[in-house]
């Protein structure tokens, strides 16, 4: 039996052993998610149980070293993990922006005694981090940001204001971005910075969005005292670190056009049969059959394209911008499928609440207004086009 | 037919332009969403309005009217579109009252216009019975019985039906879904045993409401025109109805348009206004052309149906078709324009795009408006 | 009797008596268009007989003074005297560019003895003129034109090579933008001269567009001698005179909008019809129908706009750029006309030339393929574009 | 599937590539056009790509073909496609050629693909009536006669029919235009009686025919498959083509992309490169994603006829609607750039253009596709 199988076996125990069977029943609403943190909001038994199984086996994090309480796993052993998992159907015990965003920023950035320090809080998911990257001035413009952190010898005076932070009305801890040279190039004068939610100084307000509530908040930051050594990296070289994490943001949004980000679970063929009629098995209306064709047909090329750098990336070959390619088109391609989707259900997809709409009527409705941040978050639709334009493309400026 | 404005319509324009900008800014419509107002407009407003006469433009004097023209009643509606009044201008007064003007005998012109005119009824025309515009689809039936109708079936999006003291229901007395022959209209009272309405609440902050009809007695007089012929009622109150809607809808894209310009001179990104990069300068550019022909085509289509002329349908939809697309487009660049506050809901751009997009699908969306032109052309 | 109705009943009489019967059928092939000019190319006995007498009375140019043999006619006059040729079916005595451009910049910015020498030879048609704008190396850039005329005492010396020169194979004389003095701003050094196409020195290629041939040349000056009396306005003030021309230019290609520019003539509903089935008497095909019905629509809404163009111009409210509204929409929507005709016509709307496809199916792949032009000469949509965003909007450069 | 050429596809290509260029770069086009050649495409070219294996890379071995998939083959129709190569792959080898090795008799096989692998034969599929591919709506009849068949109709975009020496002719031996059922190949030559073959001149300087059959007389060992059963071997032949078409438009449109972009990073107007301007700019990596997208779903189509996959119809309708859009996208913007010159003659953009453009119209628009896909997708 070659190592693999033999880690297969052993991760099909431990699993079958260790996840309770409520951790193996599908996630109906995102309240199931474990975030992990301090407040362990909504943590049911099960859900603490295989969060400390996961956590003290360092599975949550897979490949991450095991000195800093990661799995230290193989990339080989973590897809078989990854498939045991699956074939289980176990949830993930913890999502989080530590594992997603910061904990690999850190591996490459941080000081040994920080890695020893925060990382293995991420595998534990004891900790629920925020990320403070965007400010109202700034925009597209992220590098332009305005918080400022005064070195005041042990520790950074920190004030300004962060907007689009996601879950900072429940996170524990932020990473932020702040400006500690102000008379430098905008780029060169950036750091980045960790610090407690609870420090005196710092307030919250959640953003109400055209559709509705959502995971986003203002941050505010008024003297806010964070001790010199919650700084990472060198100081005002903070713009490396964000470069590499955007990167990473803009591919995940990108992956909702295919659908990860809708709440409808029918597809558009068997909407357009229910709202604009049936004929012989077909959709009634051959205008609506025709878009909804061209939709379903680019969705295809889509994802063609997405197994194609799949590939290419194990071929070898460099992904290139490819991460602006795909936030790019997955986003308007997702706002195109739901401007069509609400233009087939016609004024069923005009409610708000109350009565009157069903629960998919009112979901589309809200999907398809959420769908409109899709192309500004993580980098507009415009920035995206100016980064193919110089970087692939080698148009100048 | 005229394409300018005369000096009176300017005047008309401007005046209501101050008292809405006055007594009507967008807050208030927030204000009535957010507090979930019973009426989803201002009863007190729309006393005000009534008193200007705007409920009562295009009525004659012999019912309290102003025996002006739809020219004059779409500039009403312009400037509302601009500020997002909630008003009960296109239920009451074109729709439900248009019925009765178009159809009514002199008992219900008298009754109903008079009452109108002074803003002391609401109405509202139950047509629509699914999920979209298709006046002709009516399954609902109605049958001779007691000396009267007996209505049974159901009725969607029914503008402001929650608050509908009378209802204009169409209604199948003979033929089959689909036959232009066989639809009667009923003047239905509010009231009328087994008649249910239930209130349904639009994103765009505005109101309308399912009607349920099982076995709702009506006497003959009841009747709007004639039994049957329903549909050469209809189809011009309908014309005039896309006529208005689509005159604000310029009026909500305009402002959209305008809000959107502004944020592009002063919103400053990478050290210069973003309105100095040319990607959103073409852009803007091109909503600027598509608006300036969607002003054409609403004004003629007012000016048309004034003129009485012929081809008032074919226009009617040209009109709705190319504000829905105009308004659509507008909306979807003035929000990515705005960027990131745009999808707030504390910036008020989202309540233009979000009043557009129900507008688009109220009396047909853009597809259903290219074929009824297509056929009204012969092709 | 008033005095309109009196010069109604003249002009009535004069044309019954002057237009010659062969004058009154209808124009079938460009061929019959009267351009005037010294070589009178096609010139028929009736086409000479009709020109001269209407020079001889102005009535080429019937608002313009009779001291230079203009007709003097009021505008209300000249549009009386307009109905009245429409209704007996009067072809017009004679097109030129000297009336529509060259002849009304004389009027504003010529000398007393230029219009005096001019202005009677273009109202009689003596004289067929060409336009020497474009440059090859200009394009958008017009005024970076780089033909020289240097200043030598009583002459000007002119080298250089114009592009798209309409009917410069044909023309006796051109209108030419130059360059006289090449040290200061673009805009600052450009003459306005006019001179004789059989100069020594001046040779003619015509181009071959992608759609065949074309009125269209290639003019190269060599060493041409125009002498100082032909410069008009002031020296190194020619744009002035030139932006006035282009506004004029872009109202004529919109036009082409509403299909003047097309050869076909049925409309798009009857060759649907006929390449894609018809059902009841519609067109068979619901996609097809529905994009031939959004055509006919946006060509209502441009109908309307030009119609309301026309009556803010007479209610005394300035037209503004409305001239790149025009040249842009009209432009554009003739390309999408063309498009939709070519894809309902399928294979039929392939050929080039040669057996197998009818007139109309070769005329239309023609047009469709000349279509390309409109949103590039005078002024690409680009230009038209920032045109309106500048000047309209007032957004900064 | 593979997205990703092996090494050895890598390797084909850039031969291709070389051969390309050095024998048949775009001026050959023009040579051949100007000159109004009888053939269409260079002869000795031809022979020389047979030569390569390029005639028969698809044919098994036995009939001397080199049994290397459609990737492969695929790579040659992009590789000519960039630089507008006439030549009669598609018409002879996967076309005409196609139906014999899907449908024929060891016979046949033997005797035409040997043949066509060799060069030495040239075949085109006698199948559109109308001004639009539609492959069921066959009028051309086939009734039985003299111990053969007797084919009367007309047929018309025979690609290459000019010279082609055998005619694969959809001909209906029961049924009605429209129906699956019915429809039956046969393999005609050139010189039969009653057959008239009309050359009709293409845009993009390419060649096709009108085929007139008047009563043609064939044998019964003239017949590719069962009879009234040739949609069964259409179907797959013509996926096939549309995926190797999908190749080509992807070259084409890919190079016209590369030649706008090097224009928009040269040429100069109001003292800098037009390629700094914003507008352009993006509509240059907008096209560059479209392209990106169209590549992605060539590579799947050609990969998944190659592995024999169930979806190879609707993958094939996929990509030939998504590179009639691209083609036409990247063709008409390209042509925009390049401004003034771009509409001469001259310049070698707009020959890009009509060839897309013609594309485009080969075997099936978008709608058709879009309607096609959706059918085969059971909506």
């Amino acid at each position: 039996m070659s190592d693999l199988e033999a880690f297969r076996q052993e991760a099909r125990s431990w699993i079958e052993e260790n996840c309770p069977p409520a951790m193996r029943e599908r996630v109906e609403s995102p309240d199931e998610i474990e975030w992990g943190g301090r407040a362990a909001q909504g943590r049911t038994d099960d859900r603490k149980v295989w969060l400390d199984r996961m956590g003290e086996k360092g599975w949550t994090c897979p490949t991450w070293p095991k000195e800093y309480g990661g799995g230290g796993l193989s990339k080989a052993e973590a897809k078989v993990l990854q498939e045991e998992m699956r074939e289980a159907h176990a949830r993930p015990a913890l999502t989080s922006f530590g594992i997603s965003m910061l904990g690999p920023a850190l591996l490459e950035y941080a000081s040994e005694e920080q890695k020893k320090h925060f990382i293995p809080q991420i595998v534990k998911g004891e900790i629920f981090w925020c990320q403070g990257y965007s400010e109202p001035g700034a925009g597209s413009d992220l590098a332009s940001l305005q918080t400022r952190a005064e070195d005041k010898g042990d520790h950074y005076l920190v004030n300004g204001q962060k907007i689009w932070t996601s879950y900072a009305d429940k996170a524990d801890w932020i990473f932020c971005l702040v400006r500690t040279n102000p008379d430098v190039p905008k780029h060169d004068g950036i750091s980045f910075l960790l610090f407690d939610m609870a420090s005196p100084g710092v307030t919250v307000s959640p953003i109400q969005l055209i559709s509705g509530s959502s995971p986003f908040c203002q941050t505010f930051f008024q003297d806010v005292e964070v001790p010199r050594e919650q700084l990472v990296g060198e100081v005002n070289s903070g713009w490396t670190i964000a470069k590499r994490l955007l990167q990473h943001e803009r591919s995940m949004i990108g992956g909702m056009g295919l659908g990860l980000g809708g709440g409808l679970s029918r597809g558009a063929p068997e909407i357009a049969k229910d709202y604009c009629g049936e004929n012989d098995g077909r959709i009634a209306d051959p205008v609506a059959r025709d878009r909804v064709s061209q939709l379903q047909m680019d969705a295809r090329c889509y994802g063609a394209t997405t197994r194609r750098a799949a590939e290419e990336a194990k071929a070898g070959i460099p992904p290139g911008p490819a991460s602006s390619i795909f936030k790019l088109y997955g986003t308007e391609m997702n706002k195109r499928r739901h401007e069509l989707l609400i233009s087939i259900m016609g004024t069923q997809a005009t409610g708000w609440d109350g009565e009157g709409f069903n629960a998919e009527e009112l979901g589309e409705t809200r999907d398809w207004l959420r769908s409109f941040g899709n192309s500004i978050e993580g980098g507009t639709s415009e920035v995206q086009l100016n980064i193919i334009a110089k970087r692939v493309l080698g148009l100048p400026d | 037919m005229a394409l300018v404005l005369t000096e009176e319509q300017e005047l008309l324009k401007q005046t209501v332009r101050d008292f809405v900008q006055e007594k009507s800014p967008v807050t208030e419509l927030r204000r009535l969403r957010d507090s979930s107002d019973a009426t989803g407009f201002d009863g007190a407003l729309w006393k005000e309005m009534a008193e200007l006469g705007w409920a009562s433009v295009v009525y004659p004097e012999d019912f309290g009217g102003m025996d002006m023209g739809y020219m004059e009643l779409g500039l009403i509606f312009e400037e509302c579109g601009r500020s997002l009044v909630a008003h009960p201008l296109l239920a009451t007064v074109v729709l439900g009252g248009g019925c009765v003007l178009e159809g009514g005998n002199e008992t219900q012109k008298k009754d109903v216009l008079t009452a109108v005119a002074g803003g002391e009824r609401l109405l509202s025309l139950a047509l629509q019975e699914g999920a979209h515009h298709a006046p002709l689809a009516v399954a609902t039936r109605a049958e001779e019985a007691d000396g009267g109708y007996r209505i049974t079936g159901s009725k969607t999006f029914v503008l402001d039906g929650h608050v509908a003291e009378q209802l204009v229901v169409v209604a199948r007395t003979s033929g089959d879904p689909g036959d232009r022959d066989g639809l009667t209209l009923f003047l239905v009272d509010a009231g009328t045993p087994g008649l249910e309405v239930t209130r349904t609440r639009n994103m765009d902050g505005r109101n309308a409401a399912n009607v349920n009809l099982s076995g709702v007695q009506v006497e003959r007089s009841a009747v709007i025109g004639e039994i049957g012929a329903g549909a050469e009622v209809l189809e011009p109150v309908l014309d005039r109805a896309l006529a208005v809607i689509s005159a604000e809808m310029f009026g909500t894209a305009s402002e959209a348009f305008d809000r959107a310009l502004e944020y592009l001179k002063t919103r400053e990104q990478f050290g210069v206004v973003i309105g100095s990069f040319q990607g959103l300068k073409h852009r803007a550019a091109d909503m600027f052309v598509e608006l300036e022909l969607s002003r054409s085509i609403v004004f003629d289509t007012l000016s048309a149906v004034d003129a009485g002329a012929g081809d008032v349908p074919s226009l009617a939809s040209c009109a709705k078709a190319r504000l829905n697309d105009t308004a659509f487009q507008v909306g979807n660049e003035a929000v990515q324009m705005f960027g990131g506050i745009g999808v707030t809901d504390e910036e008020e751009i989202g309540l233009f795009m979000k009043r557009a997009r129900v507008l688009q699908s109220t009396l047909g969306n853009s597809s259903y408006h290219r074929d009824r032109f297509a056929a009204l052309q012969g092709f």
